[in-house]
């Protein structure tokens, strides 16, 4: 996800009250077809959007068309495309890549289909709702969570992905948090979402810092190559997660065994904002209005206390 | 006696061809057997179906008294059938020993590689066949006829029973044509049937018993050499009685067109000057790797020199690349016609077209599609190109032809300067004629030819002049009279002072 | 009869194209709607332009696998160029932004991978796998790895917008950008087919000793030949620029795979020496196609990577049996 | 002082190794230390690996650009065998499921590879191209597109373990890895340069027509080199998942051309007819250098790129300048 949203509010904030009365009128019936271009069918976070979509759409008696933008704006826009033929009433995108797909949304929009975003959006007038996590906030987290398992004067490290926004925006929060403190951080690096590469950095940054106390990762499965790094080293520098995975889960849950290096996590809900933004879509198409322009989506954090209940 | 292999009946089609049409020959055990024919007559194809390579439409191989039925060369090989083929055979990138033991590679007890051995093994056949060359060298840096005495080498190690050489001599001189014969002569005496094929029929008397004359695919004769002379075998070749396929004619000498001075070229020739006029066709002789090609490659521009000079017409040029020698007419038509001569898999029009293209297109470099036509519909029938049309893929044009298709490109590009290398290499009596005469027509209408060649018959046949190198030098000049068979190889060879 | 079947050994990519029409076609009706028609057309556009370059080296006997990066780095530099110099920019500027720094930018990377090449001898495979990471690098590091946005509406007509609008569409009906493509690939296949230069491309493929000693200055030909295809790919990046409203550094990844898939498809020979930028196009609408129709049928997208590779290999499989039986 | 210039030009490589090292240890001592030295050693496994296998098909004159995919493939795969079957297995069942599934997938996909090329006559990119897409769709099908986690420790005995510990180094000294990297590549070296098959792939790469009429069965040896091939890549595969104890559906993606970078480092010709497995591990190094030097002396990510860019582009021409000046 990504952390384009914060601008939205103001711009369509609005839309809120905007009525539609063509769509009104022929919908109403609960069968509604509605699209959704989702960032990555490859990512686990976006796998378990689609399934909170889906899970939703079903109980609500819509007709959901679920595809997959490959991170690609390119690809969305031509998804966008390819549902307006199809005739879907609304869509939802996830604008990853901050300004992704603006001219599709508003062609889109042109052609009469209501458009909304999820996990991250842009800034046109023609979203009528957004609902997503905010990344900065998230990456803020994560970097209290550094705070939390290092001391004055140690070193800690950020396991980056910033050819993709939402993890510049995850690693720039921790950074802001990390700024003021007595605290030797350790990032530049790109692990290109790679598990295999993310282990051989951690290889690398264990090496020059040998007691590192704590690392970041922006993304899991950043997470599970550094886990496989420390193991093979012998470090007891603890791993914190991003996103809230399954394996994340199990990882912190076995506090005997990978627990013990894997403590935290930060979550987004990625089933809540699924769902959500389906529930505000069926509203709209039904009565012509959304609860508000932009629904956040808490990131929170995962660790042995609470993780039994996430299982 | 009884022969050791035979065919029966053997027809072959190829998708709109028909290469052979019944064809029944016997070959004996001990005995040389030539098939001659014109290009195109089907000698290589009957070749390659005794050699697995290709598997007859209709006919039968007979080995030992065995019906054979092979279907790749792997199994002639192992049935004791090796050929050395028309196109050279070298892997560039492996040793000569590798090359010499291509597909018998002797191994280890452990089932490794034997690369001493093969090594060892290798060097005693080269210098058993007095080869001056390394096993251990990189095929690819060789040169045509050392590659081609490779090929005769992987044939001697082979035990085989029956051997086939498919033009071997065509890019050999006269010196490592004797070497190949002794080597011939020895496989007869160990009892191998040899097929051989050639063009060049003065070979027949020198180690051939027998010769089958193919034409247009079927079987016109088998005759002993001993029965018949050379132009007998002509006649029943080409179907008719030939005169001297020469044409020889007189020319007369016009102004200056090409003179080198001093042309220089570090480790690969030196000192090299002469002229060459309008009306006469000049003759380069010399053994292979004299660097007749070299001198003739820089002159064009597709080497550099290191110093000298050249005039075109009388005056000074600076020739960097071929772009440059076009544009002072020259054109070159190099020893290798399927390397560096055509576009194969182009059509005729285009290979004739290239060159001349920048100075006939329309505005803004667009092409004249018309004058493309037209030019190559005349020239096709100007030169007797035997071809359905224009648009024919030069892969399927027989070597005559394709040889023809060069000489209209350069025409058409208007040279007045041709250099010619081993021009006919390849080639049958016929078309050989006929190039001839083009040769002469060109010349007549004061062009000026420069023909490197390194068959002594027609460099004596055709060349108004004779100039002859050796190892990079030009060691003499003979005027038509002087010119014969002693006077050449005299300057030719390497006189003991000079080694 | 014979006629009809030697047309289709020749065009069997026309074929496959065909076929997959009428399958998708029949597997869901919107697919042969108007309105996804246009779109098919308008999302081949960035691989066409891809596609058509890259006819060029690859009948050179080469390869340009940089074209992907390039445009991303394109993308970005327009976008850039945009923001910095012409924030109020309207239509005609934009136009001149994006058309300029397209010639541009391709000129001198198409030129770089060119002069390593012809000048260098670099294997075009490696010279131009090293301009893949180079280009992605500068444009990440041009755009500080963020997108370039905030560009105005102006700057979208040339990818966003369409012409004609009427009632039923009121978006327009052909969209600009693939006048856009039609114009350039036109220009290219013109090039390549009716002109001397087009010629010196196809004998520097078949035999390019042949052609030095034909007088065609090979090395220069093999210059201009990815100075071309450079930027055709950078078209394509300020064409997704505009599309997009804004430069992604990520832009094109991996873009250079079905490029080049698509030429194959439309007969160009890898070994050099043939292929036509008019069939390209064939090629390109066949992967356009693909992916269009496996979306309206809903096919998961694990699965689209499955059949897509299939496919090429069908249709491959397909051309390479057709032109043999057409040899026999 | 003659033969010190021909070895250096002809070991162009193995300099440039030199000097990067030299560059990086000055740069950051940490690069020297042996921690560091082990470490390179065990990052650069997975790319040996993979360019030990593209030599032969690349000395074939051929390409496999599908390795990065079959890494993907594999590793899932052996982590779904191992969690379905095996899901409390000791390290030598462990190690039996790695390598039984790697020998089994590589064989699997890189026979239907060479099976496209020598019998279909599907050109070497194309084939492996479409396979690219193939395993990459099938790793996320199998994978339920969600890496395959829950393995037992015995299970990242392969590729996480090290072997010696001793007291200042209590994880041990020698990677478990890196020993089955070597003995893989060992053997893949010894094949291709001391068997008659090897002879016989030199040959079909230098020239095909003359290694069929040496009576070399020239689709065999193709599929058999495709296979090999297909073998290391799933070698690689293994190692990664078990490195990582789960397989991950992504892994290895874009992995194919840092292994052909490697093997063209290492002196194979990308049109055949010569290479050396020994040699391509030196340019693996290389790439395994650059990557982890820049990482030490934390180097921009973005920045990054274009460095690996300029300097394989720099190695491949000194190589050049140094053959051609060998050849006068
Ligand atoms: N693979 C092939 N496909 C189609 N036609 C072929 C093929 N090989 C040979 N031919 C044709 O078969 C005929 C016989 O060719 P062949 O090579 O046997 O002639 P040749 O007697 O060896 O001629 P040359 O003296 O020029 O070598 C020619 O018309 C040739 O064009
Ligand atoms: N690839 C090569 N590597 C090393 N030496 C070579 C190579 N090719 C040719 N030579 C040498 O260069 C010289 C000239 O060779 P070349 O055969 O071209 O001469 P030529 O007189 O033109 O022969 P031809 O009679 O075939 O035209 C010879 O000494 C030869 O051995
Ligand atoms: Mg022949
Ligand atoms: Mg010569």
């Amino acid at each position: 996800g990504c952390g384009g949203g914060n601008d939205s509010a103001d711009t369509s904030a609005d839309a809120e009250t905007t009525e539609k009365t063509e769509e009104s009128a022929d919908a109403g019936s609960g069968s509604h077809k509605c699209g959704f271009v989702v960032g990555s069918f490859e990512h686990v976070f976006y796998q378990t959007i689609r399934d909170g979509i889906e899970s939703k759409a079903k109980e609500l008696g819509m007709e959901a068309i679920v595809t997959d933008a490959e991170l690609d704006p390119n690809i969305a826009t031509n998804k966008v495309q390819d549902l307006t033929a199809q005739g879907c009433e609304a869509i939802a995108l996830s604008c990853n890549d901050a300004a992704g797909v603006k001219p599709a949304i508003e062609n889109a929009d042109a052609e009469g289909v209501a458009m909304f975003t999820f996990d991250c959006s842009t800034d046109s007038e023609a979203i009528n709702c957004f609902v997503g996590t905010d990344n900065y906030k998230g990456g803020q987290l994560g970097g209290q969570e550094l705070l939390k398992y290092s001391e004055d004067g140690d070193t800690v490290g950020i396991i980056c992905y910033p050819t993709a926004s939402s993890c510049l925006d995850r690693q720039n929060g921790a950074l802001d948090v990390l700024k003021d403190e007595d605290r030797t951080v350790v990032y530049d690096n790109d692990y290109q979402g790679d598990a295999n590469k993310a282990q051989e950095i951690m290889e690398n940054m264990l090496t020059a810092n040998p007691d590192m106390a704590a690392v970041f990762c922006v993304g899991d499965p950043a997470a599970t190559g550094a886990l496989a790094a420390i193991k093979a080293a012998g470090s007891d520098c603890k791993i914190i997660g991003f996103d809230g995975n399954p394996e994340a889960k199990e990882a912190i849950s076995d506090t005997e065994g990978n627990g013990k290096w894997w403590v935290s996590e930060i979550a987004q809900n990625p089933t809540l904002i699924g769902e959500t933004i389906v529930e505000q879509m069926q509203k709209y198409l039904d009565e012509g209005k959304v609860d508000a322009a932009e629904i956040p989506i808490d990131p929170y954090v995962i660790d042995a206390s609470n993780v039994a209940d996430e299982m | 006696m009884e022969p050791i292999l035979q065919v029966k009946h053997i027809s072959k089609v190829f998708p709109g061809v028909k290469a052979l049409t019944d064809v029944t020959a016997d070959f004996y055990p001990g005995e040389v057997h030539t098939l001659v024919g014109e290009n195109g007559a089907g000698k290589s194809t009957l070749i390659k179906i005794i050699s697995g390579v290709y598997t007859p439409t209709e006919g039968e191989v007979i080995l030992e008294g065995k019906k054979m039925d092979f279907h790749t060369p792997g199994q002639a090989i192992d049935a004791g059938i090796t050929v050395i083929h028309q196109e050279l055979s070298i892997a560039n990138h492996l040793s000569v020993a590798e090359n010499i033991f291509l597909g018998c590679e002797p191994k280890k007890k452990n089932g490794l590689l034997d690369r001493k051995k093969m090594e060892r093994d290798a060097q005693e056949v080269l210098d058993f066949m007095k080869v001056d060359l390394k096993a251990t060298a990189l095929a690819g840096r060789l040169n045509a006829a050392q590659q081609q005495m490779i090929e005769i080498a992987k044939v001697i190690t082979k035990n085989s029973k029956v051997v086939i050489m498919d033009e071997p001599t065509s890019s050999l001189s006269e010196k490592e044509i004797d070497a190949l014969f002794t080597q011939v002569k020895m496989l007869k005496e160990k009892n191998v049937a040899i097929i051989y094929i050639t063009h060049r029929l003065k070979e027949l008397t020198e180690i051939c018993e027998r010769v089958t004359v193919l034409r247009d695919g079927c079987k016109v004769d088998t005759m002993m050499v001993a029965d018949v002379t050379e132009k007998d075998i002509v006649a029943s070749m080409v179907g008719r009685e030939m005169g001297d396929y020469y044409n020889k004619e007189e020319h007369t000498r016009g102004r200056e067109m090409l003179r080198v001075e001093n042309l220089c070229q570090k480790g690969v020739f030196e000192n090299i000057s002469f002229t060459a006029y309008a009306g006469e066709i000049v003759g380069f002789s010399g053994l292979v790797g004299a660097g007749r090609t070299e001198v003739m490659e820089a002159i064009f521009g597709a080497t550099k020199i290191d110093s000298g000079k050249i005039f075109v017409e009388g005056k000074e040029v600076q020739i960097h690349n071929p772009r440059e020698a076009i544009a002072l007419n020259i054109g070159l038509v190099t020893e290798d016609r399927r390397r560096t001569g055509l576009l194969l898999k182009k059509k005729i029009k285009e290979n004739i077209a290239l060159p001349s293209l920048p100075n006939h297109c329309r505005k803004g470099g667009f092409l004249d599609d018309k004058w493309e036509t037209e030019v190559s519909e005349d020239y096709m029938k100007k030169l007797k190109i035997k071809a359905p049309n224009i648009h024919t893929i030069l892969n399927t044009l027989s070597g005559g032809n394709q040889q023809k298709v060069i000489l209209a490109k350069w025409l058409v590009a208007d040279s007045k300067i041709l250099i010619l290398d081993e021009p006919t290499r390849g080639i049958d009596v016929n078309a050989r004629s006929e190039f001839y005469t083009l040769m002469n027509e060109f010349v007549d209408n004061g062009g000026c030819i420069i023909m490197i060649s390194s068959e002594m018959p027609e460099i004596l046949g055709v060349a108004d002049r004779v100039i002859v190198m050796r190892e990079g030098k030009i060691s003499g000049e003979l005027t038509r009279e002087e010119a014969n068979e002693q006077s050449i190889i005299g300057l030719a060879s390497i006189t003991s002072d000079a080694s | 009869m014979d006629k009809v079947k030697k047309w289709i050994s020749e065009n069997v990519v026309i074929v496959v194209l065909i076929l997959l029409c009428i399958g998708f076609g029949v597997g869901n009706p919107t697919f042969i709607t108007p309105q996804n028609i246009i779109n098919v057309l308008s999302q081949m556009c960035i691989n066409a332009l891809l596609a058509s370059g890259l006819v060029y080296v690859i009948i050179l006997g080469g390869i340009d696998i940089s074209v992907g990066s390039v445009v991303g780095l394109s993308g970005v530099c327009a976008a850039l160029v945009g923001l910095k110099f012409f924030p109020n920019m309207g239509i005609p500027t934009a136009l001149a932004v994006l058309i300029l720094t397209g010639l541009v930018m391709g000129a001198i990377i198409g030129g770089f991978n060119g002069l390593m090449i012809a000048k260098f001898k670099v294997v075009p495979m490696i010279a131009t796998l090293a301009m893949l990471s180079i280009a992605r690098g500068l444009a990440y590091i041009v755009s500080g790895g963020q997108p370039v946005y905030g560009l105005p509406n102006s700057f979208a007509f040339l990818g966003a917008n369409r012409l004609i609008k009427t009632e039923g569409m009121p978006n327009g009906i052909i969209p600009v950008g693939v006048i856009f493509t039609i114009i350039i690939v036109a220009i290219m296949h013109i090039i390549l087919s009716k002109t001397v230069f087009g010629r010196h491309v196809y004998a520097c493929g078949s035999n390019p000793n042949v052609a030095h000693l034909s007088g065609i200055n090979v090395p220069k030909v093999t210059l201009i030949c990815h100075m071309l295809c450079g930027i055709t790919a950078a078209m394509g990046g300020v064409l997704m620029a505009s599309k997009l409203q804004n430069g992604q550094p990520a832009g094109g990844d991996a873009y250079e795979m079905y490029a080049i898939a698509s030429t194959v498809l439309g007969g160009t020979s890898l070994t050099g020496g043939s292929g036509s930028v008019a069939r390209a196009m064939f090629g390109a609408a066949v992967i356009a196609v693909i992916n269009n129709g496996m979306n309206l049928m809903q096919i998961s997208s694990y699965w689209q990577k499955v059949v897509i590779g299939i496919i090429i290999l069908l249709a491959v499989i397909l051309d390479m049996a057709q032109q043999n039986k057409g040899k026999n």
